[in-house]
């Protein structure tokens, strides 16, 4: 499996280098554009149907929660996984070396919205065919469908930062945990202090796009009836027939989201500033 | 289950009905199709968008600047929607303004076209940054020698870059595949949406999903064969890992 | 002025990077036969000076002919001039050959690839011709052996040399070499200077901008020495070297000695 | 020649309307239909899938030229499409898990969870009278995923066209699983006056040549040929 | 043998990597106060010696005391030796303050993160009272103003002088250097070695592997020359390099100077 070079994956994702900075908006062909683009705007306000707007607000405003709650649950349930997943590829024993590249490769190579029907639709028609699961305190949830979806949007992220990871606690100089040794560090202090904030450190621009992907992977949950954003906006798009003005807000809705999520990490970065790269 | 039918009907995959597994290849073949159509179509975008990116006048870079942006931030699914229905509709109305007759654009184009156009703003990208790396001092020494600026281009720009950009357009192949995915959802006929059909009609959810991931995964490690033999092949010319 | 005897002739050249006037009036004329050597502290604009006779820089006003041909330059409306015909300026390149500093070799190409490329695809010469040549070529520098290998297998030198071959196969009017020795470890110095030698015996057009004074003294029938974008003092090697007249020139070679 | 007309309905099994077969093909009552009124209005009819929840803007932006698919005619959606005459129209049944007795009104749904198909008049209907009255309603892009969640007992009750249900109860899983629990107190404003052919706007022609196919295949027999093949009832209704 | 005024006591130390063996049985005892030097050739053992001292590197045979407390070793089956008991070597190695030849400071810490990092993470200090001591150690190698840069942003220099501050913030029995000024531009070495001398002037417990023979000569009150693995000879710094006896070292002698 060629590992994504992590120049791939910013070139996937937006990532703070792509925010543009203040003093950059005032030149002139810039004002002339930007011009263009209100003018545009206005025009599209004003041609398009927006009526069904207020109605929905509510509903959009609460589907962006759901959307946030399942990006940040499964970004971080997904690194938790991610860690052991890196980790076992560069010291672990062969066994679960071979079992976490496998698990990578397959997450990998198949499309998320594969698994995701068939975690859902595969999976969650077996469950009921136990009794033992259906009189379980489990079956409550398992009959929900968003369970469905953060395991897969989990397990997905996971594989994909798996890679990032190993990439990272490989690219930790040996020197720096020899130093952590030398001071008479027990394995798990070395890990704990220095091993993995340093890897952590070194991938937290990868870690970015990452989560950018991440965001953009959220609507497939919309297909197992999860109730985010973008299965609100379908909802728009049923009722009132409309084909662009939904899907536009929509668009719009996740270039805030993204550009928000970005600022935030852009922030992250800066708290340990690396020279260089 | 009072069914005391075998667990895995295997028989379902056969390839000659009732079993259905000519629908899934010819689902598959569909998906590489557009795979490779989008792909094509992406790498076209990509060098103009890269070139006019790095070379292009200030207007010229903002546009593409937004287009790259807004395919980055937006997720493919709302993009697919939204290229598939309003990408469509507005060619049609150009071609009426123009006073040509509408074009009937089938799916297999309206999906290439789809995946060619997200897959463009990530090959701006990797060509753009894959540019970047080459060293300027290559391209003076071009145009030293006389040469003229699509000279410049095609003798010494791509293949200097082809190094720098393969790892990441082997990359995006394979978003590629799993993107086709995606059309599922616009009601096209890949292995995706064909393996949902199949699921659906005959109830056995497990079987197929597994099938359809397998083939997706051989999808994935076929081109990694290929992609290894590429890249050693690009890489000849540089001394190590750079 | 526009005599064809005179390979190169640059007539009050002046080059200005923003704020900064680089170079502020040279004239410069090199003969057929002539070896020019262009000597002068860091930063005098030597680098400039050579890479605005093949246009790599657009000067800020003044001329340049090659081969008794002038550049036609017209204003480019932000105070400076611009070539008026492109394919102008890509022929007359075609009969400069360059060598950088950093050699610059196609990495992409193997070093008889790079060799080929300029004849091949600018001057359009047959292929096999140019193979023959070429071979030729490198064999005279020494490296027919490696002639298949990628510029990134080859030291320093070895690809200075290859560089310089690659310059030869255009057969050009007009040698151009900027520090073509300064990236080198000092123990390869020496392979790339002998080359350089050979050059200047065959009586070869070359204009080089160097520090290794001694090989400048020996090679060269004309030194020019620039300081703060002029051209403070030139003449034959043994009077700049044994006789220099103004302060800044025995400045400059006393401090390299 | 005749022109060609791409007939749009949705990507799904519908049985037994549509639902592809494992050579790839679509068949079922609807495909016969469709077949019937092409042959009958001298149309050079294209068989082309697409998604159900974008059929309506897949019509207008004219990816599909007309809709056969089970589209049951409302006021809602006449403010965008048009229709042909109705073509079929039979009553709206809910089903639920076998042994799980409740009414199929507002009164038993409460504290259940009811499926529906999205975009389809069962969806505003179970909306309105079970949504409004403590049941959850829960939306699916296609009929088959909300039978699939009663069979997997993530639903207590599927609402759709009885004669979609019927296929469903008929068919190895739902024979299993699930039975009718009756039929739903009609709202002709919301369930329509039956299934029409969906048209562009102010195709009226194209609309004249429909209804007059329509009207023939009844009268001279062919409909109710097809229909035998399926149903033991008249399914074009009262 | 096991004295607790020996600070450090090495006996028959072994060490093979694979085919090659690197020590071949050498024994070295380091009382408190002691400053000892090791000089050799390169690939004679000196790092390898010093790692094991630590257990960064384990020995195939042979012992290890520090303060007089033998580190418990037992055979790891494959020829080698391995130690009984992690935790008594942890322990052990929070008495050694070692500084690397390339610094390996923690780089996402700041300096006085990495200064306090052991003090408060290994031996369990309060972090305040670490913070204050961690001050006054910056403090005293010059490196105040820099206590909350990061490494990356340090000169070389810096980033010994930090990394010496790390080491002592332990309150380690014996400081080990490897090289500790051979990563350095020759203009940064002067300001670590400065640090390292006013350590010596303060009889702390030291050894040092080190290439600079003047150095050594000055500070040391020990030199252990080692050669091919085992200890050719040692004595006084005057002994050492005013009277070299064998061959080996008076050739390495030489060969420096
Ligand atoms: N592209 C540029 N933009 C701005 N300033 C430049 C540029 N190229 C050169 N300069 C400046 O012009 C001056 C002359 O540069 P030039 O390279 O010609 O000097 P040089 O004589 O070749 O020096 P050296 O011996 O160091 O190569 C320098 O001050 C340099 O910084
Ligand atoms: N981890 C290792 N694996 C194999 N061989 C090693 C290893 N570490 C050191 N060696 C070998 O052991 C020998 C001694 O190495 P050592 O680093 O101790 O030498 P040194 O005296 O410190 O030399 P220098 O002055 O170059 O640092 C060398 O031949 C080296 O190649
Ligand atoms: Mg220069
Ligand atoms: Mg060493």
């Amino acid at each position: 499996m060629t590992s994504p070079a992590p120049e791939t994956t910013h070139a996937l994702a937006f990532t703070p280098e792509d925010l543009p900075t203040a003093e950059s908006f005032f030149q002139p062909h810039r004002i002339l554009l930007m011009a263009i683009f209100a003018t545009l705007v206005v025009y599209v306000s004003w041609s398009m149907r927006w009526d069904w707007l207020p109605q929905y607000l509510p509903k959009l405003g609460w589907g962006i929660v759901v959307t946030l709650a399942m990006l940040f649950s499964t970004s971080i349930l997904g690194f938790l996984l991610a860690v052991p997943l890196g980790l076992v590829q560069v010291t672990g024993p062969w066994p679960l070396k071979a079992f976490a590249k496998t698990f990578c490769t397959i997450i990998r190579g198949t499309p998320l919205l594969l698994q995701l029907w068939l975690l859902y639709y595969g999976l969650g028609s077996l469950f009921p065919q136990f009794p033992a699961i259906r009189s379980s305190f489990l079956w409550p949830y398992l009959r929900e469908s968003w369970p469905y979806g953060v395991a897969a949007l989990t397990i997905s992220f996971a594989a994909y930062e798996g890679e990032v990871m190993r990439g990272a606690f490989a690219g930790v100089p040996a020197g720096e945990l020899e130093a952590a040794r030398a001071f008479g560090m027990s394995r798990w202090t070395v890990f704990r202090r220095i091993w993995l904030p340093r890897a952590i450190h070194r991938a937290l621009p990868t870690l970015t796009g990452e989560t950018v992907l991440q965001l953009k992977s959220t609507p497939l949950v919309a297909t197992i009836t999860v109730l985010d954003v973008y299965a609100i906006i379908s909802k728009v798009r049923q009722d009132t027939f409309l084909t662009y003005e939904p899907l536009l807000l929509l668009a719009l809705i996740y270039l805030c989201l993204t550009g928000i999520l970005v600022l935030a990490f852009r922030k992250l970065e800066n708290r340990i500033p690396t020279r260089g790269a | 289950m009072a069914d005391p039918a075998p667990f895995i009907n295997w028989s379902l995959l056969a390839l000659s009905p009732p079993g259905w597994g000519s629908v899934l290849l010819s689902g598959l073949i569909n998906s590489i199709q557009i795979a490779i159509g989008g792909y094509s179509l992406g790498l076209l975008l990509g060098v103009g968008g890269a070139f006019g990116k790095l070379y292009g006048g200030p207007i010229l870079r903002d546009l593409l600047e937004c287009y790259t942006t807004i395919v980055r931030a937006v997720p493919e699914l709302v993009l697919i929607l939204l290229l598939y229905y309003a990408g469509t509709d507005l060619i049609n109305q150009f071609m009426g303004l123009a006073g040509l007759p509408a074009v009937d654009i089938s799916g297999l184009a309206a999906g290439i076209f789809v995946i060619g156009v997200v897959q463009g703003a990530y090959s701006t990208e990797v060509l753009r940054g894959a540019i970047k790396a080459v060293p300027s001092g290559q391209i003076e020494a071009a145009r030293a020698f006389g040469m003229s600026p699509v000279k410049v281009m095609t003798r010494i720009t791509l293949p200097a870059m082809l190094p720098y950009a393969i790892p990441g357009l082997s990359n995006l192949w394979l978003i590629a595949t799993k993107d086709t995915a995606l059309l599922a959802v616009v009601g096209f006929s890949e292995l995706t949406l064909v393996t949902r059909q199949a699921a659906g009609t005959t109830k056995a959810y497990l079987l197929f999903f597994c099938a359809a991931g397998v083939l997706y995964l051989a999808l994935t490690l076929v081109s990694n064969v290929f992609i290894s033999i590429i890249e050693r092949r690009a890489r000849r010319g540089l001394a190590e890992a750079a | 002025m526009t005599d064809p005897a005179q390979a190169i002739a640059v007539t009050d050249l002046h080059k200005r990077f923003g704020p900064l006037e680089v170079l502020k009036g040279v004239s410069l004329t090199a003969n057929q036969g002539d070896v020019i050597a262009i000597i002068g502290g860091s930063g005098s604009g030597k680098s400039t000076l050579l890479r605005c006779i093949n246009m790599l820089e657009l000067p800020t006003a003044g001329s340049v002919s090659i081969h008794g041909e002038t550049i036609a330059m017209k204003k480019d409306g932000r105070g400076g001039l611009a070539p008026s015909d492109r394919k102008q300026v890509e022929r007359l390149r075609s009969q400069l050959g360059m060598v950088f500093q950093s050699f610059n070799l196609w990495q992409h190409m193997t070093i008889l690839q790079n060799v080929i490329e300029a004849p091949v695809h600018v001057l359009g010469r047959p292929k096999d011709e140019a193979i023959a040549t070429g071979e030729a070529l490198l064999r005279r520098v020494g490296l027919f052996e490696k002639r298949d290998a990628y510029p990134a297998f080859l030291s320093g030198g070895q690809q200075q040399r290859a560089a310089i071959a690659r310059a030869l196969a255009i057969q050009p009017l007009v040698m151009l070499f900027d520090e073509p020795t300064s990236a080198l470890d000092p123990e390869l110095v020496g392979e790339v200077l002998a080359v350089i030698g050979d050059l200047a015996k065959e009586k070869r057009t070359m204009i080089l901008v160097t520090h290794e004074m001694k090989f400048a003294r020996e090679v060269a029938n004309h030194i020019v020495f620039l300081a703060q974008g002029k051209i403070e003092e030139q003449g034959p090697p043994d009077e700049i070297f044994g006789a220099p007249k103004s302060e800044r020139l025995k400045r400059f070679i006393s401090s390299i000695h | 020649h005749a022109e060609q007309i791409k007939v749009g309905f949705a990507a799904e099994p519908y049985p037994p309307f549509t639902s592809p077969d494992a050579s790839g093909n679509w068949e079922g009552w609807e495909v016969d239909f469709q077949k019937a009124v092409c042959a009958e209005a001298k149309l050079d009819c294209v068989i082309t899938p697409v998604a159900w929840d974008g059929i309506i803007p897949a019509l207008t932006s004219k990816k599909i030229d007309i809709i056969i698919g089970s589209m049951s005619i409302t006021d809602e959606r006449l403010k965008t499409i048009d229709f042909s005459d109705k073509y079929y129209n039979t009553p709206t049944g809910v089903i639920g898990a076998k042994g799980a007795k409740f009414e199929p009104t507002p009164e038993g749904l409460s504290g259940k969870t009811i499926g529906v198909q999205v975009s389809t008049v069962h969806q505003v209907y179970a909306n309105k009278y079970f949504g409004e009255n403590g049941a959850t309603v829960k939306e699916y892009q296609t009929q088959d995923e909300a039978n699939q969640d009663l069979a997997a007992g993530r639903l207590d009750a599927v609402q759709a066209d009885s004669i979609a249900l019927d296929a469903f109860l008929k068919s190895d899983q739902g024979k299993d699983c699930c039975e009718l629990e009756g039929m739903v107190k009609d709202d002709p404003a919301i369930l329509g006056a039956g299934v029409g052919i969906g048209i562009r706007k102010g195709e009226d022609e194209l609309k004249g040549k429909l209804n007059a196919a329509i009207k023939a295949i009844r009268e001279n027999g062919t409909y109710d040929t097809f229909s035998k093949k399926y149903f033991d009832f008249d399914i074009y209704g009262g």
